[in-house]
């Protein structure tokens, strides 16, 4: 096996290579060279995936095994972080994924970042990035986990703040490391008390736990003591917490579409491989662990159904392109996580879910990743994420045009197109999970979904041009942004067909110590419910936007609109609220009250001590008055004051 | 060979103020080459001998020194009157430590070269300083241990009231006459050990040997360890260290925030601990208490900051508080997370302020509301500067991470209550942490640029030096940690089994 | 006709070669060198005896019955005669021009011999064997000081700390008396043996008075709470050599006067003495570190400081016989070198200027070496290692502590920190303080430049070489 | 005629040198009221040497001792208020107040 070795090495590897060499050496001196050598080490990066993925999946029922393992720090007995490569379906497919999309994105970018003359840091921070997704993905303890979890973080920072320049950026990328950063203070927590109760980080241990071990045993957490079972499902819950923040649940959500300020590169490669996903890995990952730990899935679920719906709502009155596609990502990440929830069935566990999830993980990687291209090419073309300056860029940019609609029929669940194949999973497991209330919700977000997708569609790709540079047919499809588009667009349409199979029969969750629930009937009905919905949905927007007695100016100006419309279209006064918790909270209460504490409590006490030792001075010096009948009298006085206080035996 | 090499640590810095001493003030070229050569020899040194320690563990260490696994043990009779011996050893904790000193030393000496004023006497002053701290890691005898640690008072006010800025005489007199009262309650007490051990000398590992009367211990101990706490700044002894630390120059800030802070929980470790372990056991689960200021509260203060170096110093006054964390525990792991944590953080802190001396150069203000977009004029500096911000927020990859995780997990092996609450905000808090540092970066790199900065220049190639071997440093720890806690637990495990093994 | 034993050699060679000095102002012109150099010779040569008495052989060296010259004996002289050639050193610019503003100072030949006989003075208190010579020695220690505060016959501050020095003085003297009376009465003898054993016999009230007064008399010279009233006065009115010799040969006699009565006849009630020891000792030093906060001009400061440098003395007088002396003594050389140091730099200050803070300021940037010397000597009054004055005092806490007073060591070392504080304000007049104004330029004779360097140097080296202290512990214990 | 009485006496005598010097403002009146503490001194000296000691000799030279050195004390003391008067012209402790905190 020692091609799989070397292949592994290489593929986390040269991004790694391309990072320093980039970073350090070719990053500013000429932007071409650096672009050329990140497209380069990274499509050597998703061949070696590639390979990879064939060898692994070509042998008959492929194990899970580590190519490399080593030693990173010892800490007590067993509890020793390593920094491994895991090999099973999962991380191989995540790798492919992530090796192809940061491909695709790095090529486009020679496109997008051509004028740009700090293109060369873009290109090391693109591959950071990819190599700390990589890493995260091939993780085989918690401990390597939250390293290159905290990388991902930080180099989403980087990227997303690209423009340092712009205040906006610069916000957007300190909110999203800091709400990331504090989910994962949480993860970190989570990781501690875990370890300390299980006595390890590797996932193999943590998948092969049963609760039963740990009931005797109990657990001092400062203010209560606990059964270190209970310990354990608070820890998978902290551990959640790190997903929920990475994955931009809500309430954790407003991070993401603020962080739209990056570069649209740099959002697609987030929204669709690196960042978001890493949440729904994680708990993928470690899914037999949440399936022993009661409740957890469940938060996971509601978490997930909520996000879904919430999200969606608000995609359906947003005017910022790129800010659609966040919600709708927000949304999709809603479905993988509430199907992974979904799988518990009252004390049983289904794995259906488990496989849904990480199949739309893999089909909406590509459809969102090229929705995101394209949102970036138009957005070169008009210069503002408006859809108000869009319109009527379908006549001028047909290869666009195409491939938008084949990613949105794609992500509306549209047969035979791949977003179809996974959703219906998706719903099938909420279903035979006999969670209904979640799956109403995820049929009526489905055609949600179809209608802010079709009405993004319409708006800027039908209609009237409603942007002078537009009219004038100053628009162009730049190759190599166009070439991604291209290329994404065949997966986007055929991933679902040809996945299926592969997921059917390779994708489950390991060994589960709970009891699990093998038979399940398959609803036969529920497709053509799925489809008919996402028809009606696509026909309502048709009508609303596209059709020749829609009122495109009247559905774009959101004045004089109804309260609720308000409230949605402010996204329900999220980030108001948001910065009002900080500012006044954090920063005016805590922090300020800590300071005065600070300043005037322990400061004064210090003035005071320097004020009282002088004034005792003063006392000493005023008796230094140069009278010398009182010097005298100290004489006659300091006599009586030994004999009385001298403690002589007189 | 390398025993008389270990000596010269500390001796060559004398040499080379004496060597100066002779050269006046005019030449100011000549002293500089000089004291820049002597920095860096010792740094060879110094980096040799910790190849050495590397390179020799496993092997029998002095048997003089058992317990301690020490090298290079040298014991010579000093003053006869109260048995004070000249005893010098390394074993890898302090080996280390001198290591990371000699690094500050010599980035301390390279970012000074245009300082204005009398550069004869700062250079000699900075030299002194580092032969203190030199001085205080590697001597096993308490009063030389003493002499050394007492050293730093003279040379900290001179360099602060006379090369500082701002408040620089108040800033000074605070931070000296703080470690003073922290040095006389050390000394205090360092009479009442030799006598009550009933000792023949002031050997560190001979008292050791001896046991100590409990209700001495009792009062003993909490009045060495805030002594020695002073130095890290231990709340409630803190308050020097922010006054201190911004009207210092930014040698000497890298210096005393970088390794004299080290001081003070090395001799707690060192010597409170070590000497009185019962005591040890009794009070530390309670001095965690404490913490809550230092690691909790002091991100939000720092958040409320403007000034760089007011930032910069509550940030240290958090990173101690986590070493104190690690020592509280009481566990192998969280010692050697604290030792950990004080070469970590050294280099961490020390490029925090080398690079805040050097931006401050230029752009004469450390308000950081004033200052905006100068990444873009000095993209080194500001990588620089964002990389020591990185360190500082535990960012993988660098050495914060490492020690501050195995702090926590260290520390979360200790199962009394106070030290549990405490660990859990500790983790809690790298929010926090994150919050003021990016807070601080977005303000003072990211943004519009002012117009008075247009002309700015990014550093020079001595600054670029010094900031390239800083950051290195911390990649390397942060990148292969197994070596480094090797050697740490070799020297850790001797100290935890006197604490283990009381009945 | 009785052969001269040859220890007793330096006893008299001081004792004559004043009268040489002054005699000589009869038969040489106003203007001559002669009696400065000769006083010169003499003080060095004395000094060079000294050093060769412990070769001299012979345990008990005794010369007829009451004037013995022990280990202690011959240490303390050379503390003295150290302290006189300084202080002659110092003195002789104040001869030659005026200074501080004061009027120049006449009759130098005078004037050392009367610093010889105090020296003497302090030479017969360290070897008395009875009550009486202890007196007499106390007395010629004393009275030649009422003289030199009053030299400058043209200052009127002089004269009028003479006055303050003498009448309050004279009160002391009467109180020792007192105690001497009651010593006597108590044993019936006045040979230290003898009371010694009475002292061992059994302790009387008559013991104690006599006690608590000689400690009250002792405590104006040595400047203890609360009979240090005097000191700021006396040492900021007499001239600034007077001032030194004070502040060192009457501290270095009233300690040795303490010392032999505590480690001699009163030595079986030492433990009894010892909360009143350790009461003067501790109330001393905090009085004298607080005094010293605001003061202004060097001399009230140097004495304030001197004060508080007299209960950390105290401090050592705890401790066991050959501790404390071995203490005592280093503690005595390393002060008196430190404190020369000062106050030669105030000299060179003074010529022009004031002697007060606001004179030094602006002195780093005028005369870097002149700043680092008074740096030195004020971080070595502090106790800051590795100069001399931490060694010093450490020496003095040991000899505390080894008894077991550690609240009151703690109490005193805790004092380091006020006292720092003020050592750090005076620094800072001289480092951080800007000039106002034009600075005179300051003129350093060869003289003065070579023995501030001298000084200096010992200043730092005293301390961490080991030769001092190892050899001064070695004379006691060999 | 015994030794307490002579002790009391001796101690009203130091007592009266005492409030003498407490009382008086003028130079020479204080140093009278001192030459009385310390001759009471001697009285302590002279009785004990006559009542208890052993070696009566002692006592007895020990006050003429003190006595000689009194004398020289004085005559210090009356040269340096000499010249206090030349500078003040006044004897009068109350002015000697120029040197202070």
């Amino acid at each position: 096996m020692i091609s799989d070795i070397t292949l592994g090495y290489s593929i986390l590897l040269l991004p790694l290579i391309t990072f320093v060499v980039n970073g350090l050496f070719l990053g500013n001196k000429c932007a071409k060279a650096a672009a050329i050598f990140a497209v380069v080490c990274n499509g050597l990066a998703f061949a070696a995936a590639g390979a990879l993925a064939f060898i692994y999946f070509s042998d008959f029922a492929p194990q899970a095994t580590s190519l490399f393992d080593h030693t990173f720090i010892p800490f007590v007995g067993g509890l020793v972080a390593r920094i491994g490569m895991l090999i099973d379906p999962l991380s191989v497919m995540m790798l492919v994924v992530v090796t192809f999309i940061s491909f695709m994105v790095n090529i486009y970018s020679i496109g997008y970042m051509r004028e740009d003359r700090a293109a060369g840091r873009f290109f090391a921070l693109l591959s950071l990035f990819s190599f700390s997704m990589l890493g995260l993905v091939v993780a085989t303890n918690l401990f390597q986990m939250f390293i290159f979890w905290e990388l991902v973080g930080v180099s989403s920072y980087l990227l997303i703040g690209f423009w340092y320049h712009k205040p906006s950026a610069v916000s957007a990328s300190k909110q999203a490391f800091i709400l990331t950063r504090f989910a994962d203070s949480f993860f970190l927590l989570g990781i501690v008390l875990v370890s300390y109760v299980v006595g390890s980080f590797d996932f193999s241990t943590l998948n092969s736990l049963s609760l039963v071990d740990f009931q005797k045993q109990f657990i001092n957490l400062g203010l209560v003591t606990i059964s270190k079972s209970e310990a354990l499902v608070l820890g998978s819950i902290l551990i959640f917490t790190g997903g929920w923040g990475k994955s931009a649940m809500f309430p954790m959500h407003i991070w993401l579409p603020n962080a739209m300020e990056g570069p649209t590169p740099v959002s697609s490669i987030i929204h669709s491989a690196t960042m978001v996903v890493a949440g729904v890995y994680l708990v993928a990952r470690l899914f037999p662990f949440f399936a022993i730990c009661d409740n957890a899935l469940t938060l996971i679920m509601w978490v997930g159904a909520f996000t879904m719906v919430f999200a969606a709502v608000i995609a359906c009155t947003q005017k910022d392109i790129k800010r659609i596609l966040a919600y709708s990502t927000l949304s999709q990440l809603g479905y993988m996580m509430f199907a992974l929830g979904a799988c518990k069935i009252g004390l049983v566990v289904a794995v259906t879910g488990w496989t849904a999830s990480t199949f739309h993980i893999f089909t909406h990687a590509f459809f969102k990743c090229s929705l995101f291209l394209i949102a970036g090419s138009l957005i070169h073309q008009v210069h503002t994420n408006d859809l108000d300056a869009m319109g009527g860029l379908g006549k001028k940019m047909k290869l666009t045009y195409v491939c938008t609609l084949i990613s949105i029929l794609a992500i509306s669940g549209i047969p035979p197109f791949s977003g179809f194949f996974s959703k219906d999973e998706i719903i099938l497991a909420a279903f035979q999970g006999q969670h209904y209330v979640v799956f109403g919700l995820a049929l009526f977000t489905s055609g949600l979904t179809t209608f802010y997708m079709f009405r993004l569609f319409f708006l800027a790709f039908h209609g009237e041009p409603r942007h002078e540079g537009v009219k004038a047919g100053h628009v162009h499809e730049d190759f190599a942004m166009t070439l991604p588009i291209v290329i994404l667009a065949i997966p986007a349409l055929l991933s679902g067909v040809l996945g299926k199979g592969i997921f059917e029969e390779f994708f489950v969750p390991g060994q589960l110590n709970v009891p699990q629930l093998m038979k399940l009937e398959h609803a036969e009905w529920l497709p053509f419910v799925a489809v008919g919905i996402a028809v009606i949905a696509l026909v309502i927007a048709w009508v609303l936007y596209a059709s020749p007695w829609a009122k495109v100016q009247r559905a774009l100006d959101e004045t004089n609109r109804s309260g609720i419309y308000k409230i949605v279209y402010h996204k329900f006064y999220f980030d108001e609220m948001y910065y009002a918790v900080v500012r006044q909270f954090i920063f005016g209460g805590i922090a300020r009250a800590a300071r005065a504490f600070n300043d005037y409590v322990i400061e004064g006490l210090l003035a005071f001590t320097v004020w009282f030792v002088h004034k005792l001075g003063d006392l000493v010096r005023l008796a230094q008055a140069g009278y010398l009948p009182f010097y005298l009298g100290t004489l006659i006085v300091g006599v009586l004051l030994w004999r009385f206080f001298g403690q002589l035996p007189l | 060979m390398n025993t008389i090499l270990f000596n010269s640590i500390w001796v060559i810095p004398l040499l080379t103020v004496l060597a100066c001493v002779m050269i006046p003030a005019t030449y100011a070229k000549t002293i500089r080459t000089i004291h820049v050569t002597s920095a860096t020899i010792v740094l060879a040194i110094v980096c040799y001998l910790t190849y050495v320690v590397y390179a020799l563990s496993g092997t029998p260490t002095n048997p003089a020194a058992a317990p301690l696994a020490l090298r290079f043990f040298t014991d010579i009779p000093w003053l006869s009157m109260f048995k004070a011996n000249y005893i010098v050893g390394a074993d890898g904790l302090n080996m280390l430590l001198l290591a990371l000193t000699a690094f500050i030393v010599w980035a301390g000496v390279l970012v000074s070269l245009n300082i204005k004023g009398n550069q004869k006497i700062f250079f000699a002053l900075i030299q002194l300083l580092a032969t203190s701290v030199y001085g205080v890691y590697m001597s096993f005898d308490l009063v030389l241990f003493f002499v050394f640690y007492e050293m730093e008072a003279l040379c900290m006010y001179l360099m602060i009231a006379c090369y500082g800025s701002g408040k620089r005489d108040y800033g000074g007199k605070k931070l000296t006459l703080t470690l003073a009262f922290g040095s006389s309650m050390i000394l205090a007490t360092l009479f009442g050990l030799f006598f009550e051990s009933g000792a023949t000398s002031w050997n560190l590992i001979e008292i050791a040997k001896t046991n100590l009367p409990m209700d001495f211990q009792m009062w003993a101990f909490p009045l060495m360890f805030m002594g020695f706490a002073v130095s890290s700044s231990l709340f409630p002894f803190h308050f020097w260290s922010p006054d201190g630390h911004s009207a210092a120059p930014t040698a000497v800030s890298m210096l005393a925030a970088g390794v004299m802070m080290k001081m003070g929980a090395y001799g707690c470790l060192r010597v409170a601990m070590f000497l009185m372990p019962e005591a040890a056991k009794i009070w530390l689960p309670y001095v965690v208490a404490l913490l809550i200021f230092n690691v909790v509260l002091g991100p939000f203060i720092a958040i409320r900051h403007k000034d760089l170096k007011y930032i910069t110093a509550y940030s240290s006054i958090s990173h101690l508080g986590l070493i104190f964390l690690g020592l509280a525990a009481l566990t192998p792991i969280g010692l050697r997370g604290a030792s950990l944590q004080m070469i970590s953080h050294g280099f961490l802190t020390g490029l925090f302020f080398a690079t805040i001396g050097m931006i401050y150069e230029r752009t004469h203000t450390r308000d950081i509301t004033e200052m905006g977009g100068i990444m873009r004029k000095m993209p080194f500096l500001g990588v620089g500067f964002v990389l020591a911000g990185f360190a500082g927020l535990g960012l993988p990859g660098f050495s914060g991470f490492i020690a501050e995780s195995t702090i926590f997990i260290g520390a979360f092996q200790q199962d009394s209550t106070l030290t549990r609450i405490v660990t859990i905000l500790a983790i809690l808090s790298i929010t926090t942490t994150a919050v003021y540092i990016l807070q601080t970066a977005n303000r003072m790199l990211h943004g519009p640029l002012p117009q008075k900065y247009e002309s700015l220049t990014d550093g020079c190639f001595r600054e670029k030096l010094v900031i390239v071997v800083l950051v290195a440093c911390l990649l390397f720890i942060g990148v292969c940690p197994g070596w480094i806690s090797e050697i740490l637990d070799q020297s850790i495990a001797p100290i935890f089994e006197k604490i283990n093994n009381i009945p | 006709m009785f052969n001269i034993p040859n220890f007793i050699l330096p006893d008299v060679l001081l004792l004559i070669f004043p009268f040489i000095v002054i005699g000589m102002r009869l038969f040489v012109t106003t203007r001559s060198q002669l009696p400065w150099r000769l006083a010169n010779i003499g003080f060095i040569a004395i000094f060079i005896l000294l050093n060769l008495i412990p070769f001299s052989g012979g345990a008990e060296r005794i010369f007829i019955s009451n004037w013995k010259v022990d280990d202690f004996g011959v240490l303390m002289r050379e503390v003295l005669i150290v302290s006189a050639l300084l202080g002659m050193w110092l003195s002789k610019d104040y001869f030659e021009h005026g200074a501080d503003k004061k009027p120049q100072m006449h009759q130098i030949a005078e004037f050392i011999g009367a610093i010889a006989f105090a020296t003497f003075g302090g030479f017969t208190v360290v070897s008395a064997c009875d009550l009486l010579t202890f007196f007499l020695g106390l007395e010629i220690a004393t009275i030649p000081m009422y003289a030199l505060a009053a030299w400058n016959k043209r200052d009127q501050y002089g004269s009028e700390a003479a006055t303050k020095y003498i009448l309050m003085g004279s009160v002391a003297t009467a109180f020792e008396l007192f105690g001497f009376s009651y010593l006597y009465g108590f044993s019936g003898s006045l040979h230290f043996s003898e009371i010694q054993a009475a002292v061992a016999s059994g302790s009387s009230p008559l013991l104690w008075i006599a006690v608590l007064f000689l400690f009250c008399g002792i405590g104006f010279k040595l400047t203890l709470f609360p009979f240090y009233t005097w000191a700021p006065d006396v040492y900021e009115g007499a001239p600034t050599p007077v001032t030194a010799v004070l502040s060192v040969t009457s501290k270095a006699t009233a300690i040795a006067f303490l010392v032999v009565l505590v480690y001699g006849p009163l030595s079986p009630i030492q433990d009894k003495m010892a909360p009143l020891i350790a009461l003067l000792a501790g109330v001393t030093l905090f009085v004298g570190n607080l005094g010293a906060l605001k003061q202004s001009r060097l001399r009230r400061f140097m004495a304030y400081s001197s004060i508080a440098q007299a209960g950390y003395i105290m401090v050592a007088l705890l401790g066991p016989a050959t501790t404390a002396k071995t203490a005592i003594i280093y503690y005595l050389f390393v002060y008196a070198v430190s404190n020369y140091l000062a106050f030669f730099v105030f000299s060179i200050i003074g010529h022009h200027r004031e002697e007060t803070f606001q004179s030094l300021r602006g002195l780093s940037k005028q005369n870097p070496s002149l700043a680092i010397a008074l740096a030195i000597s004020m971080f070595s009054l502090a106790g800051i290692p590795p100069l001399a004055g931490f060694f010093g005092k450490f020496h003095l806490f040991f000899s505390g502590a080894s008894t077991g007073h550690y609240t009151l060591v703690a109490f005193a070392v805790l004092n380091n920190v006020i006292a720092l504080f003020y050592y750090l304000q005076l620094i800072k007049a001289a480092w951080v303080d800007e000039p106002d104004g034009h600075l005179t330029p300051l003129r350093l004779t060869k003289r003065q430049r070579e023995v501030v360097i001298l000084l200096s140097i010992a200043v730092i080296f005293l301390g961490f070489v080991p030769f001092l202290s190892n050899n001064i512990f070695a004379g006691f214990t060999n | 005629m015994n030794l307490l009485n002579c002790l009391i006496l001796a101690f009203l005598l130091f007592g009266i040198g005492v409030w003498g010097l407490m009382r008086r403002r003028h130079l020479i009146g204080m140093l009278i009221s001192i030459e009385l503490m310390l001759n009471a001194a001697n009285i302590n000296f002279i009785s004990f040497a006559y009542f208890t000691a052993h070696d009566a000799t002692a006592g007895a030279l020990f006050s003429i001792f003190v006595i000689a050195v009194t004398a020289c004390e004085m005559a210090i003391a009356l040269a340096i208020i000499v010249t206090m008067y030349r500078r003040h012209k006044s004897l009068d402790v109350d002015q000697l107040r120029d040197l202070h905190d």
